[in-house]
């Protein structure tokens, strides 16, 4: 072939590429590449489809468990649910796009993850997202966040997938670089699950769904470039998501599954029809063979390059058997989309891309996918890490005032209410939630069966930026103490790791930690990581984000009636603490909101206590003594208490006995604790004796009034005017 | 004095409801149509005193940073007495 | 046993829910009908559920009132036959000129999904025989355009022939007259905003939706066939 | 050819968008503004080989039946080669 365009450094620069990484293309293909195959090479090998920075850590994770089916490497993980059923779940960033625009880029990040799930032949049933902006005093942030919840409410409304849960979370370092995280999980049969595999030599590669038009063309190696001022120029980019569309999709493409023609099956998303076929054909060892003039096209005078390298949502990837394309086609008419073979499967492992009779590009599949660059970038521990404070304790003022700065905190950004936010999605849809947004994790039932699943998503940025390791693992820790407050036992994890850019070995460093961090913990709690999504270079102009894991966890409920939640329920109930409050300030919400420092260190985890505190509570669920379950985390004991009260409008009457200053005792951040109310304290007071667990009787839930002794005395109403408008008020109208 | 300002999507950005209605025109019967794209229209009452020139300078700025998302969309005015 | 069609539009999402509540919690005869057929399969009651139907794209239910199967349920409604509309149904019904008014968008602009309470202005009707009159139920909203509205006329009208049926005990969306649901003068086909599918089971919250669909059973088994 | 149709909320049905973005103008300081309605914009294309007349008529039947929805929303169209 020939090389029509000289290959310039500055076009390299253009593609994301390297000299050493062009040599190395060169060498793969024993000649120069054109432009389209420059470009094929330039999105497979970004950061964002190769991992190249990341893989050889990501090997550390912990991925097998007798009830993994399916672990990284597929388009979503698979865990095995019992009844001959399985989870299909993955979380997916979209934080350039979103910042770019909030309302496209959130969307079409929810219709990607989407389609990675029912890819796989699973029927999603929840969605779940994790948000980060800046803080909400700015006009800006406001409008980004308002863009990202209507983008998120307006696809997943429409397509009726419930929204069950995730978290908001405020910093400064995300004015620049808002963080949104996306999560889906579906049910599928264990023996019908889907694979993205160009399997059978002569089967047929149909095309199906939306018609390709010059959407993101260069998304991919866009996520996997910082922000810098001329990035204003990459807006033509923004890809349009079109739910209804993507509802017919999903429809058509589990009806068409259902036929017993399809062989295997890969949504388009980064890189689109480029990612699609080279990966289809490298997991299955084949060729693929296409003709880009069959292919659906939107706009006139599309470049194969353009058409190769589009991202127009909405699409999926399908290969049938052959001789029984008709079947697969014919699904996709009655449901009103366009699907057309576009190719074949060949047996020589090359992507061969035609366009009518002329040769566009010609690549082996494994150039493209296993053997892209690898990398293990310098790391160095960051210079600010020994600038904190160290010691037990950092030397901040204490203050008379708690019950003022206790109503401080109920209205700030990262504990109040979400309600503003979770009521614009639609929670309910597919009636099976039975955990409303609002308590500690969602819990969706499995109609047809006698269990339920529940969900979180976590991770504490302040606590990894502090100590990336510690702060992982709380991470990790506290996404299954959400799960065991809710009644399940934890099952899997997957996790999205939100870092700047990993050419900064500081950043190389915290990431390092972070992904060992989570190695630990997860091997630790038995919840292997099933997938999962890195995103790199979040910073803009030279400031990063805080480092920032994700980590989605879902969990078992062998018995839907055992789901728990974390609001009181009954007058005269005692409400117990299970684990011990010491004296930790380090990374608190409080230092951050009151007293305006971030200061170390992070809270400390350890393993076992965490472990025999989630024990004594699952079983005490199990064993039918709690009434409610919440899980002390940002805010600390006072603010956890007090979310008892808030999402059950019942009052308590409680005192706080600990030795430790009593802004710690309030509002420090200790780790392994949970609150619970029960009818039978001595009963869960025994179970914790018998796990070592100290648990302690800290009063009883009343009917209207909130006291914690000495400190704070209010009623539940006038607390839940303050705690519902923390968000809401910047959001309003007049 | 009044303003009414048009925004269209951007030329080549999806427009998956002018799309959806093409489909349904055709679907029913309606085959002499080809494309549709689907904007947004506003009309705004103007003070009186503001001059055309003033006029237009305020609409131009309310329709760029207000009415429309200049990453998909496009915008075009007039003004009127 | 009542027969009822559950109406399936592209883009409808809440059709299996509905059908799983009639089918499988009130055990009546289900079948789903497909939007490009004209055959209501012999349903003594058609359901058309909540979604988007084509996206909403337009408007809420302007694409949807111009498919086959709705040619069928204006004969079905013109003959006495009943048809409930929930939420995007509603829309729906409203844009095929079965039932009054069109919706606006919420007053706040956002969607809007939670509880909400809901009083029963008459119990003389097929879709709320089991319920007593002001009696309140706890159902679940969720929706844009859930803002009734309807020229002070025909809003005088609906109230004079007590075609208000229910009513928001605390306002959500900015429909006029706290409007919730509405049936036509004939009383025989009847759309509300909120989802009386999402509230057929205590474990989610609430069962008060059941009311509704049990007023249904009971109508048809002693309407004339 | 092709066909612009406007379509505008009616006189005295209220407009929840419109009100909104009077709102929001007013509060970023745009004090010289008066009402806001929003409606919504259409652009059609047709076949050429229709005469004026048969252009005006297809479009003001896909404009009433299709794209308006009368008991809420006003229209009027312009059909231009
Ligand atoms: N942080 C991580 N931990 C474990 N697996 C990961 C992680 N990041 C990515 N993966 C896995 O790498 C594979 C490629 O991911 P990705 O390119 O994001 O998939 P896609 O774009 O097709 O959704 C997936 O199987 C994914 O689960
Ligand atoms: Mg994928």
């Amino acid at each position: 072939m020939k090389t029509l365009e000289p290959i310039t450094p500055d076009l390299l620069q253009q593609h994301g590429l390297s000299a050493q990484e062009y040599e190395r293309i060169v060498a793969v293909l024993h000649r120069e590449p054109n432009l389209t195959e420059l470009g094929i090479f330039s999105v497979m090998w970004s950061e964002h489809c190769s991992y190249k920075s990341s893989k050889i850590h990501l090997r550390k994770l912990p991925t097998r468990g007798p009830q993994v089916l399916q672990g990284p490497g597929e388009n979503a993980g698979v865990v095995d649910l019992g009844y001959g059923l399985a989870a299909v779940f993955k979380i997916e960033s979209h934080n350039h796009p979103s910042f770019i625009e909030p309302y496209q880029g959130a969307a079409t990040g929810v219709g990607g993850i989407i389609r990675d799930i029912f890819t796989m032949g699973a029927r999603p049933i929840a969605l779940m997202n994790s948000l980060h902006f800046g803080p909400l005093e700015k006009p800006r942030n406001r409008i980004l966040m308002e863009g990202v919840v209507a983008g998120i409410a307006g696809y997943g409304n429409c397509i009726g997938i419930p929204t069950v849960g995730g978290e908001i979370y405020f910093a400064e370092v995300y004015s620049q670089n808002p963080i949104v995280n996306v999560f889906c999980l579906g049910v599928a049969k264990k023996d019908r699950i889907f694979y993205g595999r160009a399997h059978g030599v002569g089967n047929a590669v149909i095309y199906a769904g939306a018609k390709t038009g010059r959407d993101g063309i260069h998304g991919a190696t866009m996520a996997s470039a910082e922000f810098g001022e001329e990035s204003q120029q990459k807006r033509p980019n923004v890809q349009v998501g079109d739910p209804f569309l993507e509802k017919l999709l999903l429809e058509a493409c589990l009806e068409a599954m259902k036929t017993g023609a399809v062989v295997g099956i890969q949504d388009m998303g980064a890189a689109g029809l480029t990612c699609s076929t080279c990966e289809m054909g490298s997991r299955a060892g084949t060729g693929i063979e296409m003709d880009l003039a069959k292919v659906p096209q939107r706009e006139e005078r599309m470049t194969p390059y353009e058409l190769m390298l589009s991202e127009s949502q909405e699409r999926m990837l399908l290969v049938a058997d052959r001789g029984r394309e008709r079947d697969v086609l014919g699904i996709f008419e009655k449901w009103g989309l366009d699907a057309v073979p576009i190719g074949r499967v060949t047996d020589d492992g090359v992507l061969r891309v035609c366009r009518g009779n002329r040769l566009e590009a010609e690549i082996p599949n494994r150039a493209l996918v296993e053997e892209a660059p690898l990398y293990d970038r310098p790391a160095r521990r960051p210079a600010y890490l020994d600038a904190l404070p160290s010691g037990p304790l950092p030397s901040v003022p204490t203050t008379d005032d708690l019950q003022g700065i206790f109503q401080r905190l109920l209205s700030s950004g990262n504990l109040a209410s979400r309600r503003w936010v979770f009521q614009q999605y639609d929670h309910m849809v597919r009636t099976n939630t039975l955990s409303l947004p609002g308590s500690d994790a969602a819990v969706v039932r499995i109609k047809g069966t006698p269990s339920a699943l529940a969900m979180t998503l976590d991770g504490n940025p302040r606590y990894v930026y502090l100590d990336p390791r510690e702060g992982t693992r709380i991470a990790v820790a506290e996404s299954c103490r959400n799960l065991v407050c809710s009644g399940a036992r934890p099952l899997a994890a997957t996790n999205c790791l939100n870092f700047a850019s990993p050419e900064n070995p500081e950043v190389m460093w915290q990431f390092v930690q972070a992904v060992e961090g989570l190695a630990e913990a997860c091997a630790l709690f038995e919840t292997p990581i099933t997938g999962g999504n890195v995103s790199f270079y979040n910073e803009t102009l030279g400031r990063g984000i805080y480092p920032t894991p994700v980590v989605g966890m879902i969990g078992l409920l062998e018995d839907e009636r055992t789901c728990t939640t974390a609001g009181f329920k009954k007058p005269g109930d005692a409400v117990v603490l299970l684990g011990e409050t010491r004296e930790e300030l380090g990374g608190s919400e409080y230092l951050a909101a009151i007293q305006k420092c971030l200061l170390g260190p992070a809270p400390r985890l350890d393993l076992e206590r965490e472990r025999a505190v989630q024990a004594t509570c699952l079983e005490a669920i199990r064993e039918g003594l709690v009434r409610s379950a919440h899980d002390c985390s940002e805010g600390g004991l006072a603010i956890a208490l007090a979310e008892c009260s808030l999402i059950s409008g019942l009052g308590a009457s409680l005192q706080l006995l600990e030795s430790v200053r009593p802004d710690a005792l309030l509002f420090g951040e200790s780790q392994s604790r949970i609150v619970i109310s029960t009818g039978q304290p001595e009963r869960v007071l025994e179970i914790a004796g018998r796990q070592g667990v100290p648990g302690r009787i800290l009063g009883q839930v009343r009917d209207s009034v909130f006291e914690i002794r000495d400190f704070i005395r209010m009623d539940v109403s006038a607390m839940k005017e303050i705690w519902e408008d923390g968000l809401a008020k910047y959001f309003r109208v007049s | 004095m009044r303003a009414k300002v048009y925004v269209t999507p951007k030329q080549g950005v999806l427009d998956p409801q002018g799309l959806t209605i093409q489909k349904a025109l055709y679907t029913l019967g309606y085959d002499r149509v080809g494309s549709v794209r689907q904007g947004k229209y506003f009309e705004i009452q103007l003070q009186n005193q503001l001059t055309d020139e003033e006029a237009r300078q305020l609409v131009d700025k309310i329709a760029h940073d207000v009415l429309t998302n200049p990453i998909i969309e496009d915008y075009r005015f007039e003004v009127e007495r | 046993m009542t027969r009822f069609g559950v109406v399936v539009f592209p883009g409808s999402n809440c059709d299996h829910d509905t059908y799983h509540v009639l089918k499988h919690v009130l055990e009546q005869q289900t079948e789903f009908l497909w939007h490009n057929e004209r055959d209501l399969k012999d349903s003594d009651v058609v359901v058309l559920p909540g979604g988007f139907a084509y996206g909403d794209y337009l408007r809420t239910g302007a694409i949807a009132k111009f498919a086959p199967i709705m040619q069928a349920v204006r004969r079905h409604a013109a003959e006495g036959g009943l048809v409930l509309g929930i939420c995007n149904g509603f829309q729906v019904l409203q844009e095929a000129g079965l039932l009054p008014g069109a919706m606006l968008r919420n007053k706040g602009l956002k969607f809007v999904c939670k509880f909400v309470d809901i009083r029963v202005e008459s119990s003389r009707t097929p879709f709320t025989n089991q319920c007593q009159r002001g009696q309140v139920l706890s159902i679940p909203i969720a929706h844009n355009e859930g803002n009734f509205y309807a020229d002070p006329r025909t809003l005088g009208e609906l109230q004079d022939q007590g075609q208000i049926i229910f009513r928001y005990c605390d306002n959500p969306n900015g429909a006029v007259d706290d409007i919730a649901g509405v049936c036509n003068r004939e009383g025989n086909v009847l759309g509300l905003m909120p989802h009386p599918e999402r509230a057929s089971d205590a474990a989610l919250g609430s069962a008060d939706g059941l009311l509704i669909f049990r007023s249904l059973i009971f109508a048809a088994a002693v309407l004339p066939a």
